[in-house]
């Protein structure tokens, strides 16, 4: 009963652009002809949803209901719902360094955390300590994902969060933490492009995190056990086995950072957090004074020609010139301190 | 029914309270039936019309999603019951009841079965058609009573809908009248018997030597006063295999299927328009009264046209289990149950598709539709109807002497009149169909038209 | 059974009765017209019961289905919202009351209850009695009764002419107002008038446009 | 099979059908309505049919007559509804109102 229809167009040109004319061969139509080529189409999608599936584009019939819970349709790599935070699988670290730029860019203002601090010095280190996302705000647009500078930020695939629990929906570090190889599971391509950048800054990063800090609460024990081990392998003759090395590594790691804190000890008391400024790029400003410091005995000799160099970057040159300024009252003050 | 519970309560009761009982099973019985096949065709049509747009429809409760009307049903149970301030209280509570009982009412007449028949009416056609035509105050009840103007304006519709539409369904059942002879249904499916095309014409020539499972004592033509007699029976002599029958069946099918609500006929509650028409202001239990009483208005009327035209219970088997006598009558009558059952759900099938295929009428095409196409086909079809009975039982004496059929046999009798309606009914069909069919093009005068601005 | 008869016919009466003094008295005439088809509907069931299935039928289909759905929707047609909680009944309604109910107690119900109705003796037992049915009424009004079945069809047909005419509501000549594919081949037509040689017009076109051009006057 | 004549006497039935059309009469005279005015009419139309109907079962079954002559009152009946209340809308939509003393053109 299928009806031939002849399709046959012609250009018309009115005033606002050209008009497509259709001959559909309606005349040929009889009386219920179109009624009847309805029905035979319908049946035919009937028959067909009884007996298959619609897999390919250019079927036309069949079933194309996906049963949701246990059948899921392939979601794409750059699918987007809500961040969730790496961390390195190996030493647990993770990549989030609390730069604060995401708490900044997030739209809803659904995104806060706090800086850790090194329990011994209270010096703030390059690691966050606690790390909140209010998911039932977030609005996934993903912008804070996009502006992390150390790929510590992700956007996730999960998207199943429906809960009863009031306050159910905001997250803290641990519920946020996945491990970079899921990441890499979900996209593949997407952290293939940043892993190397994002693994320099991380083991950069790593050198100035003391002890655990940093590390993803879930992996604390797991860390510690390694470290326990790789400190018990020490003094043992063959120190340098392949399962060992990042242990070794670790250890290393920290025994460095103990030195460090040794220094810093030694630079007691700190003066940026004496002087506890409000403003947050003082703040940093001091933080970069307090380093310059711990770099050189000669604080006014070194920052001088960090300011030499003249760096390009207008707020680099600024931040520049605060250090030197820093890290000459530093001087300063402890030259007054030894007297 | 009333015979058997006489034999098993005996005297203990006075009579007419055995009478009462009686008709209280019967129709609790009937009631059951047709609510059962109500949660059927709910689970049907939904499953049937997903599978046409490709997709599964309910099937996560129960095995295959049967216990979706159940699940369905405990929502509407415990839904609540929402009545607007300003609406009439007391017609709104009734609205559904009166949409209800005519619909159930309308189940009494039909013979569901080989001697399964709960009332004898000599007039249960003018009785069903009667009766679902009260269903209609319900719905002016309900569109009224809600103070609500898409209520109103769906009743008005429906209302409307349902009284033109019966027009053309009672001319197409006058068909079955005609042929018939009367207006029992009960006589219709015996009626109904033989062979297709030829009805129970095929006389048996010697009475000896005709198995009774293939011959049965039947009226020779529809309508006929004579004398019943053996002739070939398979239980396919349905009224459809013939041209009359045919047109028939077919405007009452379109017809009922305007009467029923049915897409494409759903104007009434053309939930685009109207939010969803009489039904609008009604939640819980009450909306449930309706959508049962249009489900159970679909069987019915199924029902209705599977007996006039499809041969209600009739069916191969059914007269020569009933000729073996003894318990086969039993088997028979459930046989003759279940080709009743089948025929209503293929009828209901089809309302699926339709359902599946095609898109609301407008209000003015409803209209002319049943003016301009379906009344006309079904007074063409009456004049057949009335020549097959000429042809086939009139003497020359009753013709006046214009027509001569006494020397011919039933059978030859019964083709000539297959043919003669057979060529009207084409020629009229053809020409009623031609004459609404679209104006090739549509000429204006230009003066006359007016560009929108 | 005769007791369930008496019953039955209790019933009905009481129905009938209530609802048509209902359908008198009460102040909605929404109301007033649903009492109606109530008593109607008692009518009919009494009939039924008086074995005039025939009639019984006619009631419901004629009365219930299709007068009382007129009357429905004339109320609602000419439902006048301000004036419908006004009174009902006219100044001078217990006169109206007086008449009727002296015609029933002083005329009907004597005359009834005393004439001597001469009815029929009752047929002997086990035997059927001669009820006329369908068959007869159809009979007889194709033999008897054919001229007033003849003038009862020219006088629906006419009573329906006569309710189109009379309720007909005239209505201004509706302005086209183009579509889009009408407007095209307007404008096809229009552009070959003023040029003399044309290029064949497609025939029998429908259109589907690439834009959707507003309006382009 | 028992039937009606035997059970209740014919008075109590054209008991019934006068008190109907009293009931019928008065609605229709003290209506205001005009669409109550023909809901009495109906009411008294039944009346008639119920007479009629029981004269034809209690006196004469075997004869057509009763049960002719109420189909054709029912007909009269559709065809008086019909024109009625064309009539009535019609007036409703020169004169909007329903009410039948303030249809009183013809008052000198």
């Amino acid at each position: 009963m299928m009806t031939e229809i002849q399709t046959e167009t012609t250009e018309v040109q009115t005033t606002r652009g050209k008009v497509y004319v259709i001959d559909r061969g309606q005349t040929r139509l009889r009386a219920g002809q179109g009624l009847l080529t309805g029905l035979e189409v319908v049946f035919r999608h009937f028959r067909d949803a009884l007996t298959r599936k619609l897999e390919k584009p250019s079927q036309q019939t069949g079933v194309f209901t996906v049963q949701y819970p246990e059948e899921r349709l392939k979601l794409p790599e750059a699918f987007r719902n809500f961040p969730i935070l790496l961390y390195d699988d190996e030493t647990g670290q993770e990549l989030c360094t609390s730069c604060f730029q995401c708490q900044r860019i997030c739209p809803p203002q659904v995104i806060h955390m706090t800086q850790a601090r090194d329990p011994a010095t209270g010096k703030p280190v390059p690691a966050v300590a606690e790390f909140l996302i209010e998911y039932d705000a977030c609005m996934s647009c993903g912008l804070c994902a996009e502006v992390c500078p150390f790929d510590a930020i992700k956007m996730d695939h999960e998207f199943e969060y429906s809960t009863d629990v009031h306050g159910g929906l905001t997250l803290n570090k641990e519920a946020l933490n996945r491990p970079i190889s899921y990441y890499e599971k979900i996209a593949p391509t997407f952290w293939a492009e940043v892993k190397d950048s994002a693994m320099k800054k991380l083991q950069g990063n790593m050198k100035r995190r003391p002890d655990l800090i940093g590390v993803a609460p879930q992996m604390v024990e797991k860390i510690r056990a390694k470290r326990a081990e790789a400190a018990a392998q020490a003094p043992a003759p063959a120190p340098a086995t392949t399962e060992a090395a990042p242990a070794d590594k670790a250890a290393r790691l920290a025994a460095a950072r103990a030195r460090a804190a040794e220094k810093a000890v030694e630079a007691a008391p700190e003066p940026a957090t004496d002087s506890a400024p409000t403003d947050k790029a003082a703040r940093l400003a001091a933080i970069r004074a307090a380093n310059a410091a711990k770099k050189s005995e000669g604080a006014a000799e070194a920052a001088a020609p960090a300011t030499d160099s003249a760096p390009a970057d207008k707020a680099a040159r600024l931040a520049a010139i605060r250090a030197a300024n820093a890290a000459k009252k530093a001087a300063a003050q402890r030259d007054g301190s030894e007297e | 029914m009333t015979d058997i519970l006489r034999s098993w309560i005996g005297s203990a009761l006075p009579d007419w309270l055995i009478v009462l009982i009686a008709y209280l099973l019967v129709t609790t019985i009937v009631l059951f039936y047709a609510v059962g096949n109500f949660i059927m065709m709910v689970w049907a049509e939904r499953r049937v019309v997903a599978r046409m747009q490709d997709r599964l429809g309910p099937n996560r409760v129960g095995p295959a999603g049967l216990l979706q009307p159940i699940a369905d049903a405990v929502k509407m149970f415990t839904k609540e019951d929402i009545v607007p301030r300003n609406a009439d209280r007391w017609v709104h509570l009734l609205a559904p009841i009166v949409a209800l009982a005519p619909v159930a009412m309308m189940l009494a007449v039909i013979p569901w079965g080989r001697g399964w028949e709960p009332i004898d009416l000599n007039v249960a056609l003018l009785y069903m058609v009667a009766v679902s035509a009260v269903s209609g105050v319900g719905l002016m009840m309900a569109g009224w009573g809600s103070n609500n103007k898409f209520a109103l304006l769906g009743a008005m519709r429906a209302v409307a809908q349902l009284v033109s539409y019966e027009i053309p369904a009672v001319t197409a059942l006058l068909t079955v009248v005609i042929l018939a002879g009367g207006m029992s249904l009960l006589d219709l499916p015996y009626m109904q018997a033989g062979v297709p095309i030829m009805g129970a014409t095929i006389l048996c020539g010697d009475p000896a030597g005709c198995s009774p499972l293939l011959y049965s004592t039947i009226t020779s033509f529809p309508g006929s006063p004579s004398e019943p007699v053996q002739a070939l029976d398979l239980g396919l002599g349905w009224w459809v295999f013939t041209p009359v029958g045919l047109l028939g069946f077919l405007v009452f099918f379109i017809a009922a299927l305007a009467e029923g609500e049915r897409t494409p006929f759903d104007i009434p509650e053309a939930d685009s328009e109207i939010v969803a028409g009489y039904m609008t202001e009604y939640s819980g239990m009450k909306f449930a009264t309706f959508y049962i009483a249009q489900y159970i208005l679909n069987f019915a009327l199924s029902a209705l046209a599977a007996t006039a035209f499809l041969g209600g219970w009739q069916g191969p088997g059914v007269a020569a289990l009933a000729n073996m006598g003894g318990p086969w009558v039993h088997v028979a009558a459930a046989l003759s149950a279940f080709y009743l059952l089948a025929k209503i759900w293929i009828l209901f099938f089809v309302m699926i598709w339709l359902r599946g295929a095609f898109p609301r009428l407008r209000v003015d095409q409803l209209m002319d539709f049943a003016w301009k196409l379906l009344l006309p086909l079904a007074l063409v079809n009456i004049m057949s109807a009335s020549l097959v009975v000429g042809l086939t039982q009139w003497t020359s004496a009753q013709w006046g002497g214009l027509v001569n059929l006494d020397g011919f046999a039933p059978w030859q009798r019964q083709l000539i009149a297959v043919l003669v309606t057979a060529v009207i009914n084409i020629a009229a069909t053809y020409w009623i169909l031609s004459i609404n069919q679209r104006p090739k093009q549509v000429e204006w005068d230009e003066e006359e038209l007016v560009v929108a601005p | 059974m005769n007791t369930l008869i008496t019953i039955l016919f209790l019933i009905f009466a009481a129905l009938i009765l209530t609802s048509a003094i209902m359908t008198v008295t009460v102040k909605n005439i929404v109301h007033a017209a649903l009492w109606l088809i109530s008593s109607f509907f008692g009518v009919g069931a009494l009939y039924l019961l008086m074995e005039a299935e025939f009639l019984g039928v006619a009631q419901v289909l004629i009365y219930v289905g299709a007068v009382s759905i007129l009357i429905l929707f004339a109320i609602m047609l000419t439902r006048d919202l301000e004036g419908s909680q006004n009174r009902q009944l006219t100044p001078r309604w217990w006169i109206a009351l007086i008449v009727p109910a002296a015609l029933f107690g002083l005329l009907i119900v004597p005359t009834v209850m005393t004439h001597d109705w001469r009815l029929p003796p009752p047929p002997p037992a086990g035997q059927p009695p001669a009820i006329s049915g369908a068959q007869q009424i159809g009979t007889a009004f194709m033999r008897e009764y054919f001229l007033p079945f003849e003038v009862a069809a020219i006088l629906l047909t006419v009573a329906m002419i006569g309710a189109i005419v009379v309720a007909f509501e005239e209505r201004e000549r509706r302005r086209r107002v183009l579509t889009l594919a009408e407007r095209v081949r307007l404008r096809q037509r229009q552009q070959q008038r003023q040029q003399p040689a044309p290029r064949p017009e497609p025939a029998a076109t429908a259109v589907q446009t690439s834009e959707a051009t507003g309006g382009e006057t | 099979m028992p039937s009606m004549t035997e059970a209740v006497p014919l008075p109590w039935v054209l008991t019934l059908a006068g008190a109907l059309f009293c009931v019928g009469l008065f609605g229709a005279l003290s209506r205001r309505n005009t669409v109550g005015i023909l809901l009495g009419i109906e009411l008294m139309l039944n009346a008639v049919n119920i007479n009629l109907v029981a004269f034809w079962r209690y006196l004469e079954p075997n004869v057509v007559a009763g049960q002719t002559f109420a189909l054709f009152v029912i007909t009269v009946a559709a065809a008086e509804a019909a024109v009625g209340l064309a009539m009535i809308i019609a007036i409703y939509r020169a004169r909007q109102t329903v009410n039948a003393d303030e249809v009183d053109s013809l008052r000198g």
